[in-house]
Formats: C-alpha cells, sequence, structure tokens
C-alpha cells in the first residue's frame, strides 16, 4: 500500500522542489550560517547553483542512482547542500549521528553500504578513515572544513571545494544532463534514509520515500500555517527525524529560510541573533533555559526578583487563558499588557523567542510546569506525538486545544487505534517503507492491514487527546499485580529542575525504587547559596543536604502518584543518588538522551540489589570511558534513602476511571 | 527593557558595523534628532535658546575635539582654549577680510587655522609623553592668548580690544550680528555640531581611531606593529584643534557676538578638560554629557539652594562650583573613568539584559 | 612530524657580529646566525641571556651598538619599529602588550593598518571606498579570528580575557600584518599544558599554512625541540650553539647552561 | 622687514653691553624671581620623586597655605600660633588627599593621577575660598623691602630674604633627605615601591609625609609670594611658572628645581627687559614655556632627569 503522493505532483521530490523554490522565490533567502562574524546568507537560486555544482561533482565521483551517500558532521549549510545533490543524482542520503563514536559509525555506514561520506571535519574525516576496514564500500571521502588537512594523503579524500569545482566544470558542460537526472526522481523514491537509535540492539535504517516526507511536511505546514517568511534554526543533529522534517523538508516544501549556528557552543546567542519564527527543541532543551531563567533572576537584585515573581504568578493565572482566546478581567488584561513591557517582552528577547510564531516540543514528556512556563508568557509552544517510521507527525495539538499531559489529536490524514495491549498504532501518508536489509523487522513494525506499531502504550482521554504512558513493552506489574510505567515515574522525577535523569525500576518487585541523577548546574547552584563546597559531580551528589534536596522532590512525586489511582502504585520506596552522570559514551543513554533502563540496571545491579536489599548503603564499581578514549574505573560506595509513601486515593475514583 | 534585539541578526560587515546596530537605538537617535532640529525651535524661548542650548553645543564640539586628542589618542592638552581662540580670531580675520565668504566657510577654514597651529604645538608629542606634553600644551594656551591680546593685527587695530562679530547670513538667515534670532542661531549651531560630531564618530570608528587608540593604550605596540607614532599624532592634533577652532569661532560670534582672547584662558581649557572626565573619555556621547553636565550644574547651583531658602552668594556659587568641579574630577576618576558614557553604556547594558542581571 | 610541502628557503635575515649595550651593560656580545625563509628559528637561552635584546634589535627597537642586520638581502640602516613593521617584520611581546581599551576584533585590525590605503577624508564619510575597505580587511581579520577559534571572544575588549587568549589575540594582530618573518616573544610563557598545545599548534599552522618564516624565543626546552627547525642558544648575551634541535640538545655547553654548571 | 627683524633680535644686546651695569641688576633680579620659582618647584619635585604623582595642585597649596596663613591671623592668633595652625592644616590636608585621592587611584596610570590633581586643585581652591574668602588680603611677616646698594647695583632686600629663606629650606631639605631615617625611606620609595613596602616602610605614611612637607614647602613659598605680591587667587598661577622649571630641571632632581628655576627666573626678566617692548610686552606668561618647549625638544628628560629607557 503505497502513501498518497505529494499535493504538487510536478514537484514530488526535493531536487523539484529546489528548482521550484529557485523560481518562484529565488532572490528569498534559503540558507544563512553565522561564519566569518556574520550570517553568511544564500538564496533560493544561489542555493540551487550550489547544490548542482555539488551534484555534478558528486557524479564527477561516481556518486548514481541507488547509491547511499553518508552525511556526518554538525548542521552546515554544505551538509545539506549535499544531502539535495545527492538527491538530485537518485542516490538516499544517509545523515550520521556527528557524535556517534566510530563503532556505531562504521555500523551504519557499513549497513547503509554508503559508497562515499561527506565529513564536516578532520574529526569526522578522522573517524570515518579509521573505521573503513569495517565499512570496506566507503571508498571516498568529502570533508568540507580543509583545517588541519593538509597533510592528509589519503587517495579516497576529497575536498568539498575540489568537488565544487570539478562539478562547476561539468555544470558549464552539461547542465542539461543534470536537469534530466533530476527530472528522473519520482515521489516514490527512496528519500532518504534515518537510523533510529534504538533503545536496544543494533540502529535500523528507516528508508522514507519522497512521497512520505513530502506529503507529511505539507499537511503539517498546513496545519500550523507555516510559509515562506517563517525562519528556522537548524542545531539538532542533521540524523534526527526531526530536523529532517522541520530544516530540510519544511523548508523546501514552504520555502522559508533555515539558519545554522556557527557551532554547538553558540546556539544560544545565535537563536537571540536569529530570532526564529519557528522553533523547535526537545524537552530537554526547554528545561535548561528555564533553569537558566531561573538562576539568572536568582541573581538580580531585589527589586528584580520581586517584579519577576509579582509578573509570573500574574501569568501563570492568566497568561494561558489568555493565549486561548478566553474571558480575562480587564484589570488582569491591563496587569498583563504592563508584564509583557516589563517581564514576559524581555524574556522572550533574551532567550531569543520574541518573534517565535510556534514552538514544538516532542521526544519526551515535557514537564507541565516548564510547558506552563512558556505557554503563560504568551509562547505558542505545542507537544506532537511522532517517530521516525511515521516521518514525525502522529499526533499534534490544534491551536487553543492544548493540554500539558497530552500529545494531541491524530495528525492530518493519520488514524490512530489503540490495540489491546494499549499499544499504539498508526496508519498515515508519512509511514516508511522499510528498514533497510532488515525484513523481518519490517514485518515486526507493520500490522498486516498497514498500521505502524508505535511501541508506545497510551490511551485516548475525554477529550479524544492521546496520552502516552510509556514504551509498550516497559509497562510492567509489581509483585501485586499493579501497573507500572517507569517512565511516568521517571519523567515526574525529571520535572523537577534538580533532577538530570532518573530510571525507576519495579517489574517484578514488591516496590518501586529510583536512581537519581542530579542537575549539576541546578543543584550546584543551589549549593553554593547554601553555601555547600563541593569539588565534583560525585562529592555533590553525595552531600545529605543534596539526599535531602531530592527526597523532597520524590515525596512530593509519591504524593502526585497517590492523587491518580491508575499509578498510586508506583510510588517510589527507596532511592539513591548516583555518583556519575548518565553518558551516552558509556552506552547508558542513547545518542537522543533516553535512559537504557535494562543496561544500567545490569550495569548497576549492586546497586538494585542495595536498594532492594534494606541495606542503608550501595557499593558499585563501574568502568567508564574518558574524552579521549580511555578507560578507568570508578568505585563509589552510596546511600539509600527511604521516600514517605502516601495512601491512594479514594477506590470509587480509581473504579470509575478502570 | 526596551530593547528587543532578537531577530536583528546581521548578515553584512557594514551592517555589523554600522553606528546603532541595534534598531531601537536608531529609532532613538531619529527621536532625539527630530526633537533638536523641530521640536525645541518651537518651543524653546530665547532665554533657553542662547542661554543653555548654545553654549552646550558650542562646549560638546570643543568637548568632542579634546576627546579625540586625550580620550582617544591618549594625549593630555591644556591648550583648548588657545586653539578655540585661534578658530575664533581666524573666523574674525577671514570674515572681515573676505566679506563674501560664505560664513559656513569662513568658520570651516578658521578650523583648518587652528588645526595648523595645533600641528606646531603638538611636533613636540614625538618627544614627550604624559604630563610633560600636558605642559607643553600650557605654553600653547599663554602664548596664543597673549599673541591675541599683544598684536593688534588680530583685532584689526581696534582700539578698545574687543571686536564685535559682524552680521552674516545663512541661506538669508542671519546667523550671526544682532539682527540673528536665537532660533537661527541654534539651529546654524546645532547642524554644525551635528554634522562634525558624526564625521568624529566616522573617524574614531575606523582606521584612523583605531591609530589612535593603539598609541593611547599601547605606545610601543602600536610603533611595533606599523603605526608612525609621529604622523599620528599630529593628525591627532589637527583634528582636536580643527573642532576647538571651530567651536571657538562659533563660541565668538554666535555665542557672545565678540571675539575676546579672555574668553579662552586657561580656565576654559580646564574647562573642557573637565568635560571629557566627567562625561566620559573616548567617548564622542560622553563629550555631549560631560558638556550638558557642565552647562547644567552652575545652573543647579543658583536655583536649588535659592527653591530650598538658602540662597547663596555670587562669590560662593563661584567657590561652590570649584569644589564641586574637583571633587567630581576626583570622584569620577576613582569610580568610573569613563565617565557618564560608561555609566550610560553599563545602563543600557542592563536594560538589554532585564530582567535578567547578567 | 609530518611536515611534507614545507620549503625551507634562503637567507631571510642574518645577524653579523652584534654587540649591544645599555650604559656600562653588554646584554649581547657578538652575536651572529641567520633565519631562513620558511623554517621555524628558536632562540633559547636562560634567563637574561639576551633573547629579547636580540629580538628588539631585530625589529628596530634597540639599534646594535656594533654589528649588522641584513633583512631581505639588504643591510638594514637605523631603522624604526614602524618602519621594521612596514617590511614585513611582526611581533608579540613576552608581557601581552595589546590595545587594553579595544576588543579583540579591533585589536586584530590594528594589526592591518599598514594595508590600509584610503585617505582621511573618505574616513571622515566611513563611505565609499574607506568603508569598502574596513569591509575587506574586517573580511580577512575574520579569518584569523576563525583561525585561531575565537569567535566567541570577537567584541570582548581584550582586557577582560583570560591570559591564554589574550596571547592568542597578539598572535592575531601580528598575523593580520601577514608578516614575513614574524617574531614570537615567549608566546607560551605562563601556560598550562592544554594553552601550550595549542599554541604550538598555531603556531605550526601558521608556519604550514602561510608559509610565514618564525623566529621564536622560548624558555621552555621541550616545547622548542618540538616545534623548531633550528635553534641558536644564548648565554650571557653570547650564543653557545647554534644547530638543528638534535644538535643543540647534545652540545655540552648548552647542557651546561641549562643544568646550571657555574661559569666563569 | 629683515633689517626690522635683525634689529629687534640684536638691538638689545647693543644696550647690554654698552649698560652692564644695569643688565647686571636685571640678571640678579631674574636669580631672585627665580629662587622663588624654585621654591614652588621644590614642592612638585618632592612629591614625584616619593610618588611618582605629579602635583598639579602645588600652586593651589601656596594659595591655601598663604590664605590659612593670613586668615589665622585675622582671626587674632600671633604670627607663631598661625604658623603652627597652617601647618596642622597642611598636615590635615596631606593626610586627606593621601586618604581620599591617592590610596583608590593607587597604580593608576601617572596621567590618571595627574588629573586627579587638576581634581583636588580645583576643590581645595573653592574650599578655602568659601573658608577665608576671596579678597586680596595683605600679608607682612616684617620682611624689610627697602633697596640695598652692593657694588652700584640696587637689589630689592626683600629678595634677598626670600633667596635666604629658600636657600636655608633646601638644605634642610637635603639635610632630611640624606641624613634622616624618614629621608632615607623616601628614597627608597621614590626607586622602588615595592622595595620600599618590603623592608617595612609603610607607603602610606611616607606619602602623607611627602605631603606635608609639600604643604610646609608651599607655606613658605605661599608666605614669601604672599608678601611680595598679597594674597589672592593669582598666586595659585605662579604654581604654573612653575612647570616650565620642572620641565627644564627634569622632575626627580631638587638640584634641577633650582637650576631651572633660577634660569627661568633670569631669562624671564632679561627677555622682558630687553627684548618684550619691541612685540608688545607681557612676555612673562609664556616665555618660560616656549624656553621649557624648546628645550624639551633636545633633552626630553630635562637637565637633571634620568634617560628614560623604554622597555618592552
Amino acid at each position: 500500500m503505497s502513501p498518497p503522493p505529494s499535493r504538487d505532483p510536478a514537484h514530488d521530490t526535493f531536487p523539484k522542489l529546489l528548482l521550484r523554490n529557485a523560481a518562484v522565490r529565488g532572490a528569498r533567502v534559503a540558507m544563512r550560517e553565522k561564519e566569518f562574524g556574520i550570517w553568511q546568507s544564500w538564496t533560493w537560486a544561489e542555493m540551487a547553483r550550489e547544490i548542482r555544482c555539488i551534484a555534478q561533482g558528486l557524479a564527477e565521483l561516481g556518486v548514481a542512482r541507488g547509491d547511499k551517500v553518508a552525511l556526518v558532521g554538525d548542521n552546515r549549510p554544505q551538509l545539506y547542500w549535499s544531502m539535495c545533490a545527492a538527491q538530485c543524482l537518485g542516490a538516499v542520503p544517509v545523515p550520521v549521528y556527528q557524535d556517534a563514536v566510530a563503532d556505531e559509525m562504521a555500523y551504519v555506514i557499513d549497513h547503509a553500504g554508503a559508497k562515499l561520506a561527506v565529513a564536516e571535519d578532520q574529526e569526522q574525516v578522522d573517524k570515518l578513515l579509521q573505521i573503513r576496514k569495517k565499512a570496506p564500500g566507503l571508498a571516498r571521502i568529502v570533508f568540507e572544513d580543509a583545517r588541519g588537512m593538509r597533510n592528509y594523503d589519503d587517495a579516497a579524500l576529497t575536498s568539498f571545494a575540489r568537488v565544487r569545482e570539478i562539478g562547476a566544470a561539468r555544470e558549464a558542460k552539461d547542465a542539461a544532463w543534470l536537469d534530466a537526472e533530476m527530472a528522473a526522481g519520482r515521489g516514490a523514491d527512496a528519500s532518504v534514509m534515518l537510523y533510529t537509535s534504538g533503545t536496544t540492539g543494533q540502529p535500523k535504517g528507516v528508508l522514507l520515500s519522497y512521497d512520505n516526507v513530502i506529503r507529511t511536511a505539507e499537511n503539517a505546514i498546513a496545519f500550523d500555517g507555516l510559509n515562506e517568511t517563517d525562519e528556522v534554526l537548524a542545531y539538532l543533529p542533521m540524523a534526527w527525524v526531526g530536523d529532517h522534517i522541520f530544516s530540510y523538508a519544511e523548508a523546501y516544501v514552504a520555502g522559508f529560510c533555515v539558519s545554522c549556528p556557527e557551532s554547538g557552543a553558540t546556539v544560544m546567542t545565535d537563536l537571540k541573533e536569529i530570532g526564529p519564527s519557528f522553533f523547535f527543541a526537545p524537552p530537554r532543551i526547554f528545561e535548561n533555559i528555564l533553569t537558566q531563567v531561573s538562576i539568572r533572576i536568582e541573581d538580580a537584585g531585589a527589586f528584580k526578583r520581586w517584579l519577576y515573581r509579582y509578573f509570573m504568578a500574574l501569568a501563570k493565572r492568566v497568561g494561558i487563558a489568555l493565549m486561548d482566546k478566553k474571558p480575562v478581567a480587564a484589570a488582569d488584561r491591563l496587569l498583563y499588557a504592563l508584564g509583557e513591557f516589563l517581564v514576559y517582552g524581555p524574556i522572550k528577547n533574551v532567550l531569543g523567542l520574541t518573534r517565535m510564531r510556534l514552538g514544538y516540543t516532542a521526544g519526551e514528556a515535557i514537564g507541565p510546569d516548564i510547558f506552563d512556563f512558556y505557554r503563560s508568557l504568551g509562547l505558542n509552544l505545542k507537544q506532537l506525538y511522532g517517530a521516525t517510521e511515521s516521518s514525525v507527525f502522529i499526533c499534534m495539538q490544534p491551536d487553543g486545544q492544548i493540554k500539558s499531559d497530552t500529545v494531541g489529536v491524530a495528525a492530518p490524514e493519520v488514524e490512530i487505534k489503540i490495540a489491546e495491549s494499549g499499544e499504539v498504532l498508526v496508519k498515515s501518508p508519512g509511514i516508511f517503507q522499510a528498514y533497510y536489509k532488515n525484513p523481518e523487522a519490517t514485518a515486526a513494525a507493520k500490522t498486516d492491514d498497514g498500521y505502524y506499531k508505535t511501541g508506545d502504550a497510551g490511551f485516548f482521554d475525554k477529550d479524544g487527546h492521546l496520552k502516552i504512558i510509556d514504551r509498550a513493552k516497559d509497562v510492567g506489574r509489581l509483585q501485586d499485580g499493579t501497573l507500572f510505567a517507569p517512565k511516568y515515574v521517571e519523567n515526574k522525577l525529571k520535572f523537577f529542575s534538580y533532577v538530570k535523569e532518573a530510571v525507576a525500576f519495579g517489574h517484578g518487585r514488591d516496590a518501586v525504587a529510583a536512581f537519581v541523577n542530579i542537575d549539576l548546574e541546578a543543584v550546584g547552584n543551589w549549593a553554593e547559596r547554601q553555601g555547600l563546597a563541593y569539588a565534583s559531580y560525585q562529592e555533590l551528589a553525595a552531600k545529605p543536604e543534596v539526599y535531602d534536596l531530592i527526597a523532597a522532590c520524590v515525596e512530593k512525586v509519591n504524593r502526585d502518584l497517590a492523587e491518580d489511582p491508575n499509578v498510586a502504585g508506583s510510588q517510589v520506596r527507596r532511592f539513591l543518588i548516583l555518583h556519575k552522570e548518565l553518558d551516552a559514551d558509556d552506552g547508558e543513554l542513547t545518542r537522543t538522551r533516553k535512559v537504557r533502563r535494562n543496561f544500567i540496571a545490569d550495569r548497576y545491579g549492586p546497586l538494585v540489589d542495595a536498594l532492594y536489599s534494606g541495606a542503608e548503603r550501595g557499593h558499585i564499581s563501574t568502568v567508564v570511558t574518558f574524552e579521549d578514549g580511555r578507560t578507568g574505573r570508578i568505585e563509589a560506595d552510596l546511600a539509600i534513602r527511604e521516600a514517605p509513601r502516601f495512601a491512594p486515593a479514594r477506590r470509587v475514583e480509581l473504579a470509575r476511571a478502570g | 527593557m526596551f530593547y528587543r534585539e532578537s531577530g536583528q541578526f546581521k548578515s553584512a560587515y557594514a551592517a555589523d558595523q554600522a553606528m546603532f546596530p541595534i534598531l531601537q537605538d536608531r529609532i532613538g537617535m531619529a527621536v532625539i534628532l527630530a526633537v533638536a532640529f523641530v521640536g525645541v525651535p518651537m518651543v524653546a524661548n530665547d532665554y533657553f535658546l542662547s542661554t543653555l542650548l548654545i553654549p552646550f553645543l558650542i562646549f560638546a564640539l570643543a568637548a568632542i575635539g579634546l576627546n579625540i586628542l586625550t580620550g582617544y589618542c591618549g594625549q593630555l592638552s591644556l591648550g583648548t582654549g588657545g586653539f578655540m581662540a585661534c578658530g575664533a580670531f581666524a573666523a574674525y580675520k577671514l570674515a572681515t577680510a573676505l566679506p563674501e565668504m560664505n560664513i559656513v566657510v569662513v568658520f570651516l577654514l578658521s578650523g583648518f587655522v587652528s588645526a595648523a597651529v595645533g600641528v606646531v604645538f603638538g611636533v613636540p608629542s614625538l618627544r614627550i609623553k604624559g604630563f610633560y606634553l600636558a605642559v607643553a600644551t600650557l605654553a600653547a594656551q599663554f602664548f596664543l592668548i597673549w599673541l591675541f591680546t599683544k598684536v593688534p593685527w588680530f583685532v584689526n587695530y581696534s582700539a578698545s580690544g574687543v571686536i564685535s562679530a559682524p552680521p552674516r547670513d545663512v541661506f538669508g538667515f542671519y546667523v550671526t550680528g544682532i539682527e540673528a534670532t536665537a532660533e537661527a542661531k541654534y539651529i546654524f549651531c546645532l547642524s554644525f555640531v551635528a554634522v562634525l560630531a558624526l564625521v568624529a564618530k566616522n573617524l574614531v570608528r575606523g582606521r584612523v581611531g583605531r591609530a589612535w587608540m593603539a598609541i593611547r593604550d599601547m605606545d610601543i605596540a602600536a610603533e611595533i606593529i606599523g603605526i608612525k607614532p609621529l604622523q599620528t599624532k599630529l593628525l591627532a592634533f589637527a583634528v582636536s584643534s580643527f573642532y576647538c577652532g571651530v567651536a571657538g569661532a562659533l563660541w565668538a560670534f554666535i555665542y557672545t557676538s565678540s571675539v575676546e582672547a579672555l574668553a579662552f584662558d586657561i580656565n576654559r581649557s580646564f574647562q573642557i578638560l573637565f568635560m571629557i572626565i566627567i562625561g566620559g573619555l573616548g567617548s564622542i556621547l560622553g563629550s555631549f554629557l560631560g558638556a550638558a553636565f557642565i552647562v547644567l550644574l552652575p545652573i543647579f547651583l543658583n536655583v536649588v539652594p535659592t527653591a530650598i531658602g538658602v540662597p547663596l552668594s555670587t562669590a560662593m556659587i563661584a567657590h561652590m562650583e570649584f569644589m564641586i568641579f574637583g571633587a567630581l574630577i576626583i570622584f569620577f576618576l576613582i569610580v568610573e573613568p569613563h565617565g557618564l558614557a560608561r555609566l550610560w553604556q553599563l545602563g543600557k547594558e542592563k536594560l538589554r539584559l532585564w530582567p535578567f542581571p547578567h | 612530524m609530518a611536515n611534507k610541502g614545507r620549503v625551507i628557503g634562503d637567507t631571510l635575515l642574518k645577524v653579523e657580529n652584534v654587540s649591544l649595550g645599555f650604559g656600562g651593560v653588554k646584554a649581547l656580545t657578538d652575536v651572529s646566525f641567520d633565519i631562513r625563509k620558511g623554517e621555524i628559528r628558536a632562540i633559547i637561552g636562560p634567563n637574561g641571556a639576551g633573547k629579547s635584546s636580540m629580538l628588539n634589535c631585530i625589529n628596530g627597537f634597540y639599534h646594535p651598538s656594533a654589528g649588522q642586520i641584513t633583512y631581505k638581502g639588504q643591510v638594514r640602516k637605523q631603522m624604526r619599529p614602524h618602519e621594521t613593521a612596514a617590511g614585513g617584520i611582526a611581533r608579540t611581546f613576552q608581557n601581552i602588550a595589546l590595545f587594553r581599551g579595544m576588543s579583540t576584533l579591533d585589536n586584530i585590525m590594528t594589526g592591518r593598518l599598514l594595508k590600509m590605503k584610503r585617505g582621511f577624508w573618505w574616513h571622515c564619510l566611513h563611505w565609499g571606498p574607506a568603508l569598502r575597505e574596513e569591509i575587506e580587511h574586517r573580511e580577512h581579520v575574520e579569518r584569523i579570528i576563525d583561525f585561531l577559534e575565537i569567535q566567541a571572544i570577537r567584541k570582548t575588549p581584550v582586557g577582560r580575557l583570560p591570559y591564554g587568549l589574550q596571547k592568542r589575540v597578539e598572535l592575531g594582530r601580528a598575523l593580520a600584518a601577514e608578516p614575513d618573518l614574524l617574531l614570537l616573544d615567549e608566546p607560551m610563557a605562563g601556560m598550562n599544558l592544554e594553552e601550550k598545545e595549542d599554541m604550538c599548534r598555531f603556531i605550526l599552522d601558521v608556519n604550514e599554512e602561510f608559509g610565514t618564516t618564525i623566529a621564536l624565543i622560548e624558555h621552555d626546552m621541550g616545547v622548542v625541540m618540538d616545534i623548531s627547525d633550528r635553534v641558536v642558544v644564548l648565554e650571557y648575551g653570547r650564543k653557545i650553539a647554534d644547530g638543528t634541535p638534535d644538535e643543540v640538545k647534545s652540545d655540552k655547553r648548552v647542557i651546561d647552561a641549562y643544568l646550571g654548571v657555574p661559569h666563569e | 622687514m629683515t633689517g626690522d627683524i635683525l634689529g629687534f633680535l640684536f638691538g638689545p644686546l647693543k644696550e647690554i653691553w654698552e649698560f652692564p651695569i644695569f643688565f647686571v641688576e636685571v640678571v640678579i633680579g631674574g636669580l631672585l624671581t627665580g629662587v622663588m620659582y624654585s621654591l614652588v618647584a621644590l614642592g612638585f619635585v618632592l612629591i614625584f620623586k616619593a610618588s611618582g604623582v605629579f602635583n598639579f595642585a602645588q600652586g593651589a597649596m601656596v594659595l591655601c597655605a598663604a590664605l590659612s596663613f593670613v586668615g589665622f591671623q585675622e582671626l587674632g592668633a600671633p604670627i607663631w600660633l598661625a604658623l603652627i595652625l597652617t601647618l596642622a592644616t597642611m598636615l590635615l590636608m596631606a593626610m586627606a588627599i593621601e586618604r581620599l585621592v591617592l590610596r583608590p587611584l593607587v597604580n593608576q596610570p601617572a596621567i590618571i593621577l595627574f588629573m586627579a590633581t587638576i581634581g583636588i586643585t580645583f576643590f581645595i581652591d573653592g574650599l578655602f575660598q568659601t573658608i577665608w574668602g576671596s579678597d586680596i588680603k595683605r600679608m607682612d611677616v616684617g620682611i624689610p623691602k627697602e633697596p640695598m646698594e652692593f657694588g652700584g647695583v640696587l637689589v630689592n632686600t626683600f629678595d634677598i630674604v626670600a633667596a635666604l629663606v629658600a636657600g636655608t629650606l633646601v638644605a634642610t631639605l637635603a639635610f632630611f633627605f640624606q641624613s634622616t631615617r624618614i629621608g632615607r625611606a623616601l628614597r627608597a620609595v621614590a626607586d622602588d615601591h615595592q622595595a620600599a613596602q618590603s623592608v617595612g616602610i609603610p607607603l602610606r605614611t611616607i606619602w602623607v609625609i611627602v605631603w606635608a612637607v609639600a604643604g610646609l614647602v608651599a607655606l613658605v613659598a605661599g608666605i614669601m609670594w604672599g608678601s611680595k605680591l598679597g594674597v589672592q587667587f593669582s598666586l595659585a598661577l605662579i604654581a604654573l611658572k612653575a612647570l616650565p622649571v620642572l620641565i627644564l630641571g627634569g622632575f626627580t632632581s631638587i638640584p634641577g628645581a633650582i637650576i631651572g628655576g633660577l634660569i627661568i627666573g633670569v631669562g624671564e626678566k632679561v627677555a622682558e627687559v630687553y627684548w618684550a617692548p619691541g612685540i608688545g610686552g607681557g612676555i612673562e606668561d609664556w616665555f618660560a614655556y616656549i624656553l621649557a618647549l624648546v628645550f624639551l625638544m633636545f633633552r626630553p628628560q630635562g637637565l637633571f632627569g634620568e634617560k628614560i629607557i623604554e622597555r618592552v
């Protein structure tokens, strides 16, 4: 069953959209990049020229229809161009997570069978050269930034400038050839291959067709009213489907401008400069920004702090109602307007969100306080539910119907049903073609009637909004048979700014126990105000005062959980604060920074045992990988705390809900 | 608070290096100019224009001149009064010798005469530095004033030695002499000051200004990267004296309407120096702020004690002025050597980050 | 170190029998050596060996009381430092000599002053050719900023920067002049290991990427031996050794000087 | 035209040749005025040597000392008491300056300190005139003013006394510097602030002492000048005359201050008497400066100043 084609049949591939944009809005800026102190920009016409030259150059290097081209690096215009250039030739771009260690990269490149890779800089080139034995198909490496590459004489290396140069020569001779190649693409062709990080096992290559991506992008653009005047900052990994849809697909379809930050370290400054109208970030980033806001305001003088508190309280009271166009008293409206001038406007300005018309957060549940904070400032932040396999969009929140604990209603042209097991099943134009070279997994992921199994457990609330509670396979039961959704508990913990990560255990146990990672910045700042001295994360994490702080958070979570009869049994009985931050390099988190619960349970087995043994302390010794690749061993002796628990709310409600 | 900079990104160096890179500042400046050129002449009375605004503008111009030399190029000068006198007398000689010449041209030329004199007195700056140079500039101050007092040629052999400025017009409006209205004088001064302030700002933010600041911050390093010390310093002396000269001409022709050397004595030099210390060394804006401060303080001292019922004698006010200026100079040098301009800048920075402190 | 592609050319600067004295104190006595085009030449020696005096002679800050300096084939007359700068010699200082009142960007822009030709009157307008010139040089400076990885501090007043960054800005200012001969006076003094490594990388990159001839003074023997082609060793104002790092390392007098064997 | 200029330049030489006695009188008059300049310059040098501060306020201190001295006398104090009270005032002022100005500005560039002393000048000018009034006051400490004749040369007794007083003061200061503990400490401070501190000399105390001594010198100068010209604001301007003296003599040299003063005194007087009439007179306002300036071009460090070696 093939997805419906794009709504504009003449422009059913990105290369065709590129030509259309160059023709209808050639003078509009298509991309920007902060480099050499200013925002270098390219119009659609210039970008089309660049892409054509690169495509010709890649063809010269032997890239042909059906080949895979790996893209390795941060968000750079040149990498986005290479993506489109590959598509011009009918090749399939495979963006790779730029922070992947060599082994992970080797797997992806070998599995995809990439012939050529476009790497951002020396660092990525080094990795690629290192993995060539494991990925023998990789014949050529194009590098964008020539810095430090002077002494490399590997025959496989070509500079990006050189590719562009030979491409330009070829383009001058034979532009018609490329025109034909670009026209030869069809909507049903494979457009891009994105590797899912996967919480377990090896990553899977998700093949999406042009129809998948373009049709979905069209729907989303119509849903949110995006157009060519919008501005987006591309700062999330190119290998992640979210970036592919928002910074690439939607930009080509709607014709808006995408800006690339100077470097990872300058994203916040660049964000402020650009002031995007459409902004996307995982909850983690919104959370970090809010933490920053709280910390910075704490350093302000008494008057400013009072002003901030007063107007934030007001915003909390009336801000969201105002945004949802609900009736608000005239006096409050007036005060809110004053607040906009004195507090909200300036804060949005400093954060770079002044021009934000639309913001999305997805990937994880966002804390209701955090979500409400942004919305009460008058920012149209929405939650989104999606997956790589569905070209992102499954559920979206329509304006005026935004709730912090649901992900909204089905997106346009999306059908959702809930399986017996509670799993969410989806059918939409964006549902992927197949997992590359993995028919079993493809078969397992799709039902016979064409639904994609999201693997998430959830249910619709009374307004028809979908509420996701956890991964379907992770939902377990305590010994007494009570339902236990670990992520639900973890998220509740993580909604406290002091908690960076939490890992909850309980399946098959008599009660719930948890590991906690403190947020070094927030807790560190708190410790400074308390006059607590500490030298390292480990030392801070072990402080009894910090335990008290976290215990208070756990207590609040338990109180909260007790309110909802469905999850009242999941209250945390015992917890400990881990001596190190969970790290993707140690395999504890996925590249998208989701906790790998089972891996952690294995690795920290003695600690889990200690949580359930009633011991006062747990001992652990772990191997860690340092930044330079060396490994070392960390030993720690951690305190374990008991948390107070609360009686569940009345059974009557439980009965009704059940 | 007022600043909403998000989204004001620069995609060209010209925009990045603009005088007012922030939109709100551009709007603010446009409003100030509109008020100064249109609003003020419509509302202000003659007294306000002739005793407050005109001297303020002229002082500001002289302060810009001294700031270029001292604040930007680091060469302390106590001869400002002398260079102002130069401009005043050059303008008088030019205006009387060539009555047909447009007064704007006269003023500009007198600026160039001052510049030439400034260069002569700047020559020692090659050999001597710091307060040695300051003392040397006193030579200019005393010598020039003596010259204009003692040599009758400068006053066209007038017996009294005090002469009034001849009436001249621009576009049919008298700007000097008895027939000139306060409004015409004000607009004329304002135009001069606005244009020259713009030129000064242009100079200090480009190649020339960087060379000056390099000399100021570390003259040895400046020379080693290829800056010619004498030429750079002499240029600063020339430009500085040009500004002071034009200011002197405006002072004599427009403000006092009489050309006399005593108006430009050593105290005038100190007065201008105080303006740039209080206003801010190395800041064009500071020159305006300092001038405003020095013009307003005596008025404040006159009005406030009377208002609160403790009227002061004239002598007392003069002494109070001395003390307050002295104390303020020390205060600013200790607390904020970059003066009011820096305070404004810090305040602006606060507004840009509002409500955050950093 | 794979320094392929580098070409060491002819003599760029030749110091012959140079002596320098201040009053009664002899800072340099009869020192001779040469610097070849494209090489990294180190001048080392214990404190007070006359290394800085040597650099000061080369860039015209001091005038040798005897001997001569030949630069680009011409015997140099008494020259003021700004004249040697115009001849293509740039330098950094042991005790950072940045313009503290200016930003990083402006500091490096001053390094371009020699190359800016537009007249004073255009600068009054800051428009037309003057503006074009500013932008043209800004572009060049931005490349240096990018090269030295100091984008984040572009508009920060240099006085507020930590020591290591100030050193980098100073290198940037010297590079902005596109010198033929770059003199570095203890570029790594007071730096921690990581900063030293960065600085070494920059020095090598400058040498290889732009082909700039570099003469550097350094206290830290290890660093010098790693990056330089040839080394001159001074002690008490006299040359005691000259050669490749390996030769110098095994020279008995050098070992004595560095191990502090009493000297009569 | 050329003839006029030559006549202007060389005419007076003929006059000098013809009336040598008058010339000697002029020179001696110049020398004695020069002594008075030296007296003011001495205060500058003292402070500059010990704290590196170019004290522009020295002239104002002369005025303040004189004003206070006369003021106390007007209040009925006998001369000795007025002298003590004035000295106490100057000491108080020195302490205030050290505490309120020098201490907060320590380690600032010299030029900033210089500007700060301009601030001090204005402040104390205003303050003392507020206290004592700004009328011209007569000062009489009983020094005779009749002219005396030495071998046909007429000399003013007052000037002789002034010269003697100045000489005594200089001798005392020289002794103070060379032979007392505090004096040696002062010299150490002048050479190297840190070294002085490291051997246990409290820098702040030193500064107070130096400023107080400069106050004493100012008092002496004030009494001399005040007796000669009356006590009034223009006394502060005398100080400006001491600046070229310093340039000539070098900022750090006491002998330089004296010899510089004498040269300026003589040069100014001779020029005034012989050449000034030809160009309108009143050249004493600037002659010293131009002389110093011309001199500076050839010897930037002054007659006795140390040669400045620039270091990088």
